[in-house]
């Protein structure tokens, strides 16, 4: 018999140095090529621009053809640009979920798990692409376009930096509002043709949580536009400023609680938890995903996610001061542009600045986003109606009208908005910092528990 | 109260309907005529100083060499903390016993299982039916003389049994490699690197 | 949460309700952001290696060990389950030793109760800290302990120490020597149901095929070829299954083991 | 089956016959609810149990006496250790062995560590089944410490097999009174943040308030046991009320629905009752840890052990409520019956009769309230 094998050495295994350089080259680097081909190619597609290259080169006569291409182009890079978002989030999120939970969270595929996105997104596409018998089959198969188109043709006016938008359009954040309700066609379309009864529940559910959230929703967005004076996304971000009081979340109490407000009926609308009744895994299976494999399953959840990115665009835009750089004035960096067909560098370095400051504010609530799906539970339906038409509703009207009497008292007395700004930006940040105490004092408060961030 | 006390109410209540109490080995029990049962659930719920309210547990057992199906039934009060046990012997050939759900609603699930395992009818239940074997079981199993069918619908419940497997392989390979001398002890391989060949070898 | 009758007081309640169970939910799971998690890297990144740090008593696979093994049956008589087979023969030369032929265990089927290893005189049926034992063939996790047959343990009069190898290395030894994706052994075709027939109970069609359906005749060649192939002694032959085993195996293993899962 | 339903019900032709299980997230097992719903609204839930049936009462009466108690770890593989509790009871009733002072204690602290360890899934699931996925893990880490204890103290995590007719399998091992101490800090304090994080939870708190109430006297009349007995305001536990083991000896309270934030006998109480036995159950820990007597942990017992022909009958106050074991000897060394009736098996009577004018989110609700675990309703 064998007797006393030696026992073999063991050494736990760690991730190779080139996989770590290997994922940090590509976590940085994917999104800092996405965002350089942003800023480069956003201005320099406009219209005006490729009509001056145009003219420069004499081929007035290929205005159609270059037009087109260059809304390829764009169309190519935004959609890209979600589903990347789209993807890394979905890193990110199942990362923090980890940690929120005492878990490490994705850890094989790369280093820190990174890679897990692009595995996922092979597997799904490799994946067969089932329609059941007894659907619609060809309702079934649109369903997942119509939620893609509904997401991707956001991108058209979300802005990335002061010159960094495909179009700013004058109504934009109408066409906002208007273009994501093609989602919950989309969602309702994928209820009703799966034929199944989870996904029936699921996509009916949707349609009315989605159409009633809307109203919150839309007269949330009324307040910035009532003190901007305009619908242009672009228009609302230059009625800002780059510091804290002069955003319009500090400027205006009523735009305090708008910013809650519109944050949370859009929470509704991406289907988020604690609104995420359509696909509620605990009662309702998947809900309306319940029949999906696959591609079309894959293009579910890249709205899904990428969504959160739009919702935090638009947040950001809309109450957060946007792309403002603090200091520097919009009207500033317009001025450098020069008249030349391409615009001056420190045009581009000022865009560049500007770009940074909108991606951080927007990841900053993206991480609220996700942060609140692993900290609340799931409200009922009728809870949910109730939430919206009981207390988001009048709120946001209240606050809607507050706004209206708010704006004629600015216009008598100018110094109410400043003083109002800077006693709550100091308010907000009082708070922020007695968050972070409870945050030390819960720590504190279990035994055996402690500030300890080795094994990130 | 104790159990003797509560035996002797129910006693002077229904006379006859109710047996003697089992001689105390560990737990006693009385048996009841199975005509009376729901009479005596209900005074036994409903008489002051008695009150048993909960049922808490009702089941079958079977002799077979008897020819009897007893109903256990397990009462207890939560007010006075007294209970008793009582039983209902039934024939094994046709068990019909009245339900006490009217009395107990606990006694409906009870019964049910009782019904699925035991086969007793309890006549007056309002929802009689199997309740952890399938509608289409055949046979009750926990009577003593119940048959496996092995398998259900064509789904096996046996697994090859490899220690059975193993021992034919070996007497196989027995009878065609007669042990050719006594194993000396020392010759055990003992390298623990060399795999212990799988049992399909040695055939 | 006070509870009002006042609509309006109730109102604000909800609002501020709401607010503090955010203000409270959302500093707890930030707080989980710099707290140490709780989770290991298993298999291959844990500090120690999983088993090194499982308490002694845990009940991973049996192991045996023959040297102290007095072939008293005990264990097989405390199996609720049956999982473990003993064979006792005499020993032809020395009537006087028995010998343990068979002392199989199904580790597939254990339920790791630790009733076997209460009632073992001296200590030769134990659990292990092993628990890592995957197998391709369900078959494959019957272990083997009389392979080589020994012949029993006399326990000395008096004796109350029994020595024994390091926990563990048995069983690890017999896990390590065959890779996971191992075909199985080939049992022997059922046996015709003539020798059955005294059961009782009638046979359904569904347990007949349950048992591999092996052609007849090639397992009987194979056995001739490895009975040829191999040599008498009980080293066994390592040469005959791993000829075998890519010609036999797929033919007569995959049908069986869709039957098994 | 479907048909059944849809005779009893008096179908209007709006409902939709909704399998909500076997294979579901939130039935905590395998089990099937045929739901009639009207849109979100129940008609009615009619449980269909019985897909782990692994007929534990007949392997009893093939098992010897002490074969058997392994088996019992499967009939609640969550609580594990009252089911060998009640059993070992039940056979030492038979043949009469008193079981030493020590090992009471040993079961008393092992299964108080164990009812920790079974609500912490069952307050943690319920939180899953809310929508909170972040609980169920932070219970699960808890759980997990729980877990390692146990291991420690008997070898396996779930179907512990540590009992034995007449005391238990082993003693405490060195150092694990500090260990166990250690972690009971660690918890109580983690219990608070558990309530902050969860119980308190405005959007928790709306979902479980006035759903499914079930009154005092229904929860009575169904025989409801255990917890869900007492969320429903009925003052009563065995372990006080017909004590057994070491539990006369220590003091503890039984916590009782109140109503706190709707209705007695809410979903929200029968949760929150679990949650105060858990603190509890960490205090009788404390306890018995402290006032643990010396000596054997396992009385003499025969090898074989041979009952005379009688009958026993014992209860326990499981994790899932009374637990009641009924051995059956005929005088041979297998049992004649063995019969376990179980806390689930009884909550799963009421599902029936509450489910009408629920929502399909509070059938869910309510199954994870009553702590149902499919095995133990099935056996």
């Amino acid at each position: 018999m064998p007797v006393n094998t030696p026992p073999v050495p063991y050494q736990p295994k760690s991730t190779p140095k080139v996989i770590v350089a290997v994922t940090l080259a590509a976590a940085v680097g994917i999104p800092a090529l996405l965002l350089g081909l942003i800023l480069l190619l956003t201005p320099i597609l406009q219209p005006a621009t490729i009509d001056a290259a145009l003219a420069a080169a004499g081929l007035e006569g290929h205005r159609t053809a270059a037009y087109v291409g260059a809304l390829a182009v764009l169309a190519l890079l935004m959609v890209n640009f979600g589903a990347i978002f789209s993807g890394v989030i979905s890193w990110y999120e199942r990362r923090i979920a980890g940690r929120m939970q005492s878990r490490i969270g994705p850890n094989r595929a790369g280093f820190a798990g990174f890679f897990v996105w692009i595995a996922d997104a092979v597997k799904l596409l490799l994946k067969e692409d089932l329609v059941p018998a007894e659907a619609d089959s060809v309702l079934f198969r649109a369903a997942p376009y119509f939620v893609l188109v509904g997401f991707a043709l956001t991108f058209v006016v979300l802005p990335f930096g002061h010159s960094l938008v495909v179009a700013d359009l004058n109504v934009g954040i109408f066409y906002v509002t208007s273009v994501t309700a093609l989602v919950v066609v989309g969602i309702l379309i994928s209820g009703w043709s799966s034929n199944s009864k989870w996904a029936l529940f699921g996509g009916m559910r949707s349609a009315a949580q989605v159409i009633s959230y809307e109203i919150p929703a839309g007269v949330a967005i009324f307040i910035p536009v009532a003190m901007a004076g305009t619908l242009s996304m672009q228009g609302i971000i230059r009625a800002q400023g780059g510091l804290p009081w002069e955003w319009f979340v500090f400027r205006n109490p009523a735009a305090f609680i708008a910013f809650f407000i519109l944050f949370t009926s859009q929470l509704a609308e991406a289907n988020r938890t604690p609104f995420d009744l359509p696909e509620a895994e605990s009662e309702l299976v998947a809900g309306y995903l319940s029949e999906y494999s696959g591609f079309r399953f894959a293009l579910f959840f890249l709205a899904e996610w990428g969504n959160i990115w739009v919702l935090s665009a638009v947040a950001t835009t809309l109450f957060l001061g946007g792309w403002q750089i603090p200091f520097v004035s919009a009207e500033y960096v317009d001025g450098l542009r020069g008249s030349g067909i391409l615009p001056a560098a420190a045009w581009w370095g000022w865009n560049a600045v500007s770009m940074v400051v909108f991606v951080l504010k927007a990841i900053v609530l993206s991480n609220v986003v996700v942060w609140l799906r692993w900290t609340l539970p799931r409200i009922r339906v009728d809870q949910m109606m109730a939430l919206c038409w009981k207390y988001l509703v009048p709120g946001a009207f209240a606050c809607f009208v507050f706004t209206l009497f708010w704006e004629l008292a600015v216009g008598v007395a100018p110094g109410v908005e400043v003083v109002t700004g800077v006693g709550l930006t100091v308010f907000a940040t009082v708070l922020a910092l007695l968050f972070f105490r409870r945050v030390r004092l819960n720590i504190q408060a279990v035994q055996g528990d402690k500030f300890d961030l080795s094994n990130w | 109260m104790t159990v003797n006390e509560i035996h002797e109410k129910l006693k002077a209540e229904f006379g006859d309907a109710v047996g003697p109490l089992s001689e105390p080995k560990i737990d006693p029990f009385a048996v009841v005529k199975a005509d009376r049962i729901v009479d005596v659930a209900r005074f036994l719920k409903a008489a002051p100083g008695l009150e048993l309210d909960h049922c808490n547990d009702l089941t079958g057992l079977d002799w077979p060499k008897r020819n009897v199906i007893e109903v256990v039934y397990h009462l207890f009060s939560y007010g006075h903390r007294h209970g008793i046990v009582l039983k209902v012997e039934a024939d094994r050939a046709n068990p019909v016993v009245p339900s006490v759900t009217g009395v107990w609603k606990a006694a409906n699930w009870l019964e049910r299982e009782c019904y699925d395992m035991f086969g007793v009818v309890f006549a007056g239940h309002p929802d009689l039916r199997r309740v952890l074997l399938p509608d289409d079981w055949q046979g009750f199993p926990l009577r003593k003389d119940y048959q496996e069918h092995g398998g259900y619908h064509g789904i096996t419940n046996e697994r090859e049994n490899p220690l059975v497997e193993l021992r034919r392989l070996d007497e196989k390979h027995r009878a065609e490699n007669p042990r050719p001398a006594p194993p000396p002890a020392a010759a055990a391989p003992p390298a623990p690197s060399t795999p212990p060949a799988p049992p399909a070898a040695k055939a | 949460m006070p509870k009002t009758a006042n609509p309006a007081s109730e109102y604000v309640d909800n609002v501020t309700d709401t607010v503090q169970s955010f203000w409270h939910g959302l500093s707890i799971t930030l707080s989980y952001m710099l707290r140490r998690p709780i989770t290991t890297q298993y298999p291959d990144r844990t500090e120690l290696r999983v088993r090194d740090t499982l308490p002694p008593r845990y009940r991973g696979f049996l192991e045996v060990d023959a040297a102290i093994c007095t072939g008293c049956q005990a264990c097989e008589r405390a199996c609720p389950i049956g999982c473990i087979q003993i064979t006792l023969e005499k020993d032809p030369a020395n009537p006087k030793q028995r010998v343990v032929t068979q002392f199989d265990i199904d580790e597939a089927k254990c339920m790791f109760c630790g009733l076997c290893v209460e009632p073992c005189p001296t200590g030769s049926i134990q659990h292990t800290r092993e628990f890592e034992g995957a197998q391709r063939s369900v078959r494959n996790l019957t272990i083997r302990w009389a392979e080589p047959e020994f012949p029993v343990y006399k326990v000395a009069k008096g004796a109350e120490y029994f020595p024994r190898v390091t926990l563990g290395s048995l069983v690890r030894a017999k896990l390590d020597a065959r890779p996971w994706h191992a075909p199985g052994p080939e049992y022997l075709p059922p046996e015709p149901p003539s020798a059955k027939a005294a059961e009782p109970a009638p046979k359904p069609p569904a347990k007949a095929a349950a048992t591999p359906t092996v052609p007849a005749a090639k397992p009987a060649d194979v056995m001739k070829a490895a009975a040829e192939a191999a040599p008498p002694a009980e080293a066994a032959a390592p040469a005959a299954p791993t000829v075998i085993a890519p010609v036999a195996a797929p033919a007569a293993l995959t049908p069986a083991d869709g039957q098994k899962a | 089956m479907e048909k059944l339903i849809l005779r009893r019900v008096g179908n209007t032709g709006e409902e939709m016959l909704l399998n909500f299980g076997p294979q579901h997230p939130s039935t905590h097992g395998v089990i099937n609810f045929l739901v009639d719903t009207d849109g979100e609204v129940m008609k009615r839930a009619v449980p269909d149990v019985g897909y782990l049936h692994r007929s534990l009462e007949k392997i009893g009466e093939i098992t010897g006496y002490p074969g058997f108690m392994p088996y019992t770890d499967r009939i609640d593989y969550v609580a594990a250790m009252f089911a060998n509790e009640g059993y070992a009871i039940a056979v030492e009733k038979l043949i009469k062995v008193e079981v030493p002072p020590r090992a009471q204690w040993l079961r008393a602290i092992s299964c108080e560590l164990c009812r920790i360890a079974s609500h912490l899934v069952s307050t943690g699931t319920m939180a899953t089944d809310i929508g909170a996925s972040t609980p169920l893990v932070h219970a699960l880490r808890e759980r997990e410490r729980v877990n390692d204890l146990i291991e420690a103290l008997c070898g396996a995590r779930l179907t512990y097999n540590y009992h034995r007719i007449g005391g238990v399998a082993f003693d405490m091992p060195a150092g694990w009174r500090d260990k166990v101490l250690a972690f009971l800090d660690h918890f109580d304090t983690m219990l608070v943040e558990f309530d902050r994080l969860l119980s308190f939870n405005s959007i928790y708190v709306k979902r479980l308030a006035n759903v499914a109430v079930i009154t005092k006297e229904q929860a009575v009349d169904y025989g409801l046991v255990g917890p869900n007995l007492r969320g429903s305001g009925m003052d009563w536990d065995v372990r006080r009320d017909v004590p057994y083991g070491a539990y006369p000896n220590f003091k503890f309270e039984v916590p009782v629905g109140r109503g706190s934030r709707g209705t007695v006998g809410d979903t929200f109480d029968r949760y929150y009752v679990r949650v105060l036995e858990m603190k509890q159950s960490s205090q009788i820990v404390r306890q018995a840890l402290d006032s643990i007597p010396d000596g054997e942990f396992m009385a003499k017992v025969p090898r074989k052990i041979k009952p005379e022909a009688g009958e026993a009958f014992s209860r326990v106050e499981s994790a899932r409520g009374e637990m009641a074991y009924y051995v059956v000897s005929d005088g041979t060394d297998k049992a004649y019956r063995v019969r376990a009736r179980t806390g689930s098996y009884m909550a799963m009577g009421i599902i029936e009769d509450i489910s009408p004018g629920l929502m399909v989110a509070d059938l869910v609700a309510l199954i994870a309230s009553l702590d149902v675990v499919a095995p133990e309703i099935d056996r």
